[in-house]
């Protein structure tokens, strides 16, 4: 048993978005959809996190800093990217400081469509990843496989 | 007590966008500050040129997701006017009306977050519930909660929805009466007296010599509103005050802004109340217009200015100057002096928040990286962006 | 018996106190909040965690301090309400133990070597010297008027009619104690982020997170000790939740004082302390 | 101190008040009519005319040929032009917001 899935703590990092999936992040907490009913608790330090929620674009100001905050997290960790920008750069899409998505940053495990999305679709998103951490043992031989077949290599 | 360096950011609770501030302590107190700003930077400019002046409203919303509706106000007033396009007032109307229920979001939301930097979750978790309410009327009535697109050029996507004055005033009334409370709260509680008072204090004649605007200007005994100096849209149509204090400091921008709610109920029961019975225009493309024009509406934190330049229906060029580019630089002169406890309390009274505000990325701290024009651009402006598909 | 059965069951007993007061918490703010069980998933989940990619500061005293963090706090539950272990000068030990919990935060806090880190163990320190003394006066009060140094010659009737003001006194040492508003300025997330415990993670944040929780155990054991005494159980229990509920209120209703305002308002129990162990020795 | 009791009376008051809490995915929320949550296409309408890739302000319309567009989700910004300027309809929104996914391409609607 996972007890992620009893007290997901989130934690938020700001890729450079428009504040608008920012502040439905945050909405999370008011007393309309209160996430702490499921035991999430909103945490400062990336360290003290099970899940990061990115917004934004994640621009090349905010690459080095996205992985470091990534990696500060401990293991059993889920990346959710919320909004359009943070799947394929959204309305940002053409300008010069979109490189690349979020996902070609830091492995992201689901996607919230939207821009931005609704508290609701976000609950869902989290609901959803929680649900997929009972597959993760499954694949996990797979990993080593893979990794024994590059170690060939 | 040695000096340390804190760095606060980009990644911090008390802010809600990254910017990394570096303080130098002298043992508790502030010695220096340094503002590195430019992880919200999307060259939002750079994107507005060449995009159709339909179309590129919508990007010009997305600029920032608390006060998306000035964004798009003042972009649709620039364009109007480089277009001559007269609106009726029933679109006057119903764009004052988002721009004040925008107002009043914006302020709750605000007051929220600075009870939460003093730790006042429950206050925090009280403004977040009204702001809630003003959603729903924004949900309602755009079905949107953050972006809202419903403003056309020249027109306006829909009408109120049917019967809605009772939906609306409900919440109104609720969301008056609530904050009121606060706002009492803010005003007589000794512990956030004892915080806010006499903290990051902006005397009149700097706040003209750094040309602030907004809440925190007017708080200063500086009164500027667009609102009431150059009325845009149907501001020449309710009757308001404009508010100002004379402290200067924290607890008088809060206070301000606190009283700013109770204005903003009031003018969108007048407009409600005076809504004019004519139809909205059917929204059309401009695929032919040429123009050049300005545009400026009063944003909940202070003017927000655009300038546009069409050619045939395209954007040639826009520039876009925000409240918040004026009033953040302050920021590193009133820091100085004070406790690292007041950091928090300075940097949100003076409510920044870098979506519009950052279009130049310029690093200036000496020991990481340092550019000038030509070695920027060449870091920066030439990478090979690799195409995005899914596939 | 009794004394066993609860010792052992503090940590327990903790954690259920620490969910209630999360409940109550939620509900004055209008929402639901979480299970009444929900630290003791938070502790297991913490447990179970992994590491992290990159390691912050593996010293010694990083990964010591939670753990004596943890098992001070619960010693201290030998002495108090119920006397297991008793001998001369017990009482003498206890004030040694919280003021080695409050130590073990700022070693916490050094340990981690974050700047963040450390300016919360900083400000521990400054307030500490000043709460600290209060508080050792305080007891020494209590020493004072039972004339005895042994906890379990404690008076179960308690002593709070010969020194009324040692109430309020132990109140405010509580909820600075506790870090609860308007006194949590060592633990302040809007400022230095979570404090000292910004680098922990796993299991060494859990057993901040225990230890945390005996600590609000302790003192909402200890005052109404004091104060009332454990002639009546059931009383005593009530005053246990009682007290509960006020810490819990108290951070519901109140907003957090700046670290020089802290030290001012301290100076004051200070002050109080003094006069409260002169009233009594005169 | 009788002006500042406001807090401290909310805060009982809500302990004995049912809480404002929505329980999300227990009762469904009511959605707007005008929410835009997810596009939908009627291919059969579509006359091919191309308006709906022209004014997308994202770039999102990938126009293959007469009834057949490939809508990007993961890019769309739900901002109406689209369906706005659609001349019969072909477009439209609907207020199934619950798309979260792990598969990118589950947000290309056709
Ligand atoms: S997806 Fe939309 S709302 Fe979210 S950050 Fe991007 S533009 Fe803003
Ligand atoms: S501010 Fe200047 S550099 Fe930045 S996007 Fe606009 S034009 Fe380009
Ligand atoms: S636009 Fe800038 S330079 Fe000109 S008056 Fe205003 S603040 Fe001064
Ligand atoms: S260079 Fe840009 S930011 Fe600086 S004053 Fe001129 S317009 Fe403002
Ligand atoms: S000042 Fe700029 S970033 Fe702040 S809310 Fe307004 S538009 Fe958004
Ligand atoms: S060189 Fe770079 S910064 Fe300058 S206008 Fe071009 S894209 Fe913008
Ligand atoms: S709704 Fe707007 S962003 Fe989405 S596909 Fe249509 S035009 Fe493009
Ligand atoms: S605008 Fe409508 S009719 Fe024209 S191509 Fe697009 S979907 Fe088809």
């Amino acid at each position: 048993m996972d007890y992620i899935k009893k007290s997901p703590w989130i934690c938020v990092y700001n890729a450079g978005s428009c504040n608008g999936c920012d502040l439905e992040v945050l909405a999370l907490l008011n007393p309309k959809y209160d996430i702490e009913r499921f035991g999430c608790e909103l945490k400062a330090s990336p360290r003290h996190a099970d899940i990061l929620l990115v917004t934004g674009i994640g621009s090349k100001q905010n690459q080095k800093r996205l992985k470091l905050v990534y990696e500060q997290m401990a293991s059993k960790k889920k990346v959710i990217a919320v909004g359009s920008c943070a799947i394929s750069g959204g309305p940002f899409r053409e300008g010069w400081v979109f490189t690349e998505p979020v996902d070609r940053i830091i492995p992201v495990d689901m996607y919230v469509p939207g821009c931005p999305p609704r508290p609701e679709a976000i609950i869902d998103a989290l609901i959803k990843v929680l649900e997929e951490l009972d597959g993760d043992k499954k694949d996990k031989p797979k990993q080593t496989r893979r990794r024994s077949k590059k170690a060939k290599k | 007590m040695h000096n340390t360096t804190l760095p606060i950011g980009p990644q911090h609770p008390s802010i809600k966008e990254p910017m990394c501030l570096r303080i130098r302590l002298d043992g508790n107190n502030i010695e220096n500050a340094d503002l590195r700003l430019g992880y919200v930077h999307r060259g939002v400019e750079k994107i507005l040129e060449g995009k159709q002046v339909d179309s590129a409203l919508y990007v010009a919303e997305r600029i920032c997701g608390i006060c998306e509706v000035s964004h798009t106000a003042a972009y649709l007033s620039a364009v109007e006017s480089a277009m001559n396009i007269s609106i009726n007032d029933k679109v006057k109307y119903l764009r004052t009306f988002l721009i004040e229920l925008e107002r009043l979001h914006s302020h709750l939301m605000w007051s929220g977050f600075l009870a939460h930097e003093i730790g006042y979750e429950t206050l925090f978790m009280y403004s977040w519930r009204e702001r809630e309410r003003i959603l729903e009327i924004f949900d309602k009535y755009t079905g949107g909660r953050v972006h809202h697109n419903v403003s056309k050029i020249g027109s306006n996507k829909y009408d109120l929805p049917e019967n809605s004055k009772k939906f609306i005033f409900d919440r109104l009334d609720a969301v008056a009466k609530h904050a009121e409370k606060y706002r009492r709260e803010f005003e007589k509680d000794n512990i956030i007296k004892a915080r806010l008072e006499n903290v990051g204090v902006i005397p009149e004649k700097e706040a003209k010599r750094y040309c602030l605007v907004g809440p925190i200007a007017r708080a200063s005994g500086y009164k500027v509103d667009v609102r009431k100096d150059n009325p845009y849209f149907a501001f020449d149509q309710v009757d308001f005050n404009v508010i100002t204090r004379n402290e200067g400091d924290a607890w008088a921008r809060t206070l301000v802004r606190m009283d700013e709610i109770q204005e903003s109920v009031n003018i969108i029961k007048q407009l409600i109340n005076n809504m004019p019975n004519e139809k909205l225009p059917k929204p059309e493309l401009h695929m032919n217009a040429s123009g050049e024009a300005v545009g400026h509406v009063e944003a909940p934190r202070g003017e927000n200015f655009y300038y546009v330049k069409i050619n045939s229906g395209y954007l040639e060029r826009a520039k876009i100057r925000t409240p918040t580019l004026n009033n953040i630089i302050i920021l590193e002169k009133i820091l100085k002096g004070y406790e690292l406890g007041d950091v928090p309390v300075i940097v949100g009274s003076l409510d920044p928040c870098f979506g519009c505000l950052e279009r130049i990325m310029v690093a200036k701290d000496k020991k990481i990286e340092e550019h000038d024009e030509d070695s920027f651009r060449k870091k920066y402006c030439e990478i090979q962006k690799p195409e995005v598909s899914y596939d | 018996m009794t004394e066993w059965v609860f010792f052992v069951a503090a940590p327990f007993i903790a954690l259920l106190l620490q969910g209630i007061r999360r409940k109550l918490n939620a509900r004055m703010q209008n929402r639901i909040g979480p299970p009444v069980w929900q630290p003791f998933l938070d502790v297991i989940k913490l447990v179970q965690k992994g590491k992290s990619d990159s390691e912050g500061n593996l010293n010694f005293f990083f990964v010591i301090a939670p753990i004596i963090f943890f098992i001070t706090t619960w010693v201290m539950f030998l002495f108090v309400p119920f006397a297991i272990w008793s001998f001369e000068f017990d009482f003498l030990l206890l004030i040694y133990l919280t003021i080695l919990s409050g130590g073990l935060y700022v070693l916490a806090g050094f340990a981690s070597d974050s700047p963040l880190g450390v300016h919360g163990a900083m400000r521990e320190m400054i307030t500490m010297v000043v709460y600290e003394t209060s508080f050792t006066l305080c007891l020494f009060t209590f020493i004072v008027i039972s004339g005895t140094l042994t906890l379990a010659n404690y008076p179960p009737e308690g002593l709070l009619l010969q020194a009324p003001l040692a109430a309020v006194i132990l109140y405010l040492i509580g909820s600075i104690e506790l870090k609860i508003t308007p006194f949590d300025t060592a633990e302040a997330p809007t400022e230095i982020l979570e404090g000292f415990s910004t680098e922990f993670s796993g299991a060494g944040l859990a057993f901040l997170e225990l230890g945390d929780a005996m600590k609000f155990l302790f003192f909402c054991v200890f005052i109404p000790f004091l104060l009332f005494g454990t002639g009546n159980m059931w009383l005593f229990a009530l005053l246990v939740l009682l007290f509960v509920f006020i810490f819990t209120f108290s951070k519901v209703t109140t907003p957090r004082f700046r670290v020089d305002q802290v030290v001012q308002v301290y100076f004051v129990v200070l002050i109080l302390a003094v006069i409260n162990l002169a009233w009594v020795i005169i | 101190m009788g002006d500042n009791l406001n807090i401290i009376v909310e805060a009982i008051a809500s302990l004995f008040k049912k809480p404002y809490t929505k329980r999300y995915p227990k009762e469904k929320l009511k959605q707007d009519p005008r929410t835009n949550a997810w596009l939908e296409y009627y291919s059969k309408k579509c006359i091919g005319c191309r308006m709906c890739e022209r004014v997308c302000p994202v770039g999102a319309v990938k126009f293959i040929k007469k009834g057949k567009i490939e809508f990007d989700m993961g890019k769309c910004i739900r901002c109406g032009m689209c369906i706005d300027n659609c001349p019969v309809n072909a477009i439209g929104f609907n207020q199934n917001f619950e798309r979260a996914s792990k598969d990118k391409k589950k947000f290309i609607v056709k």
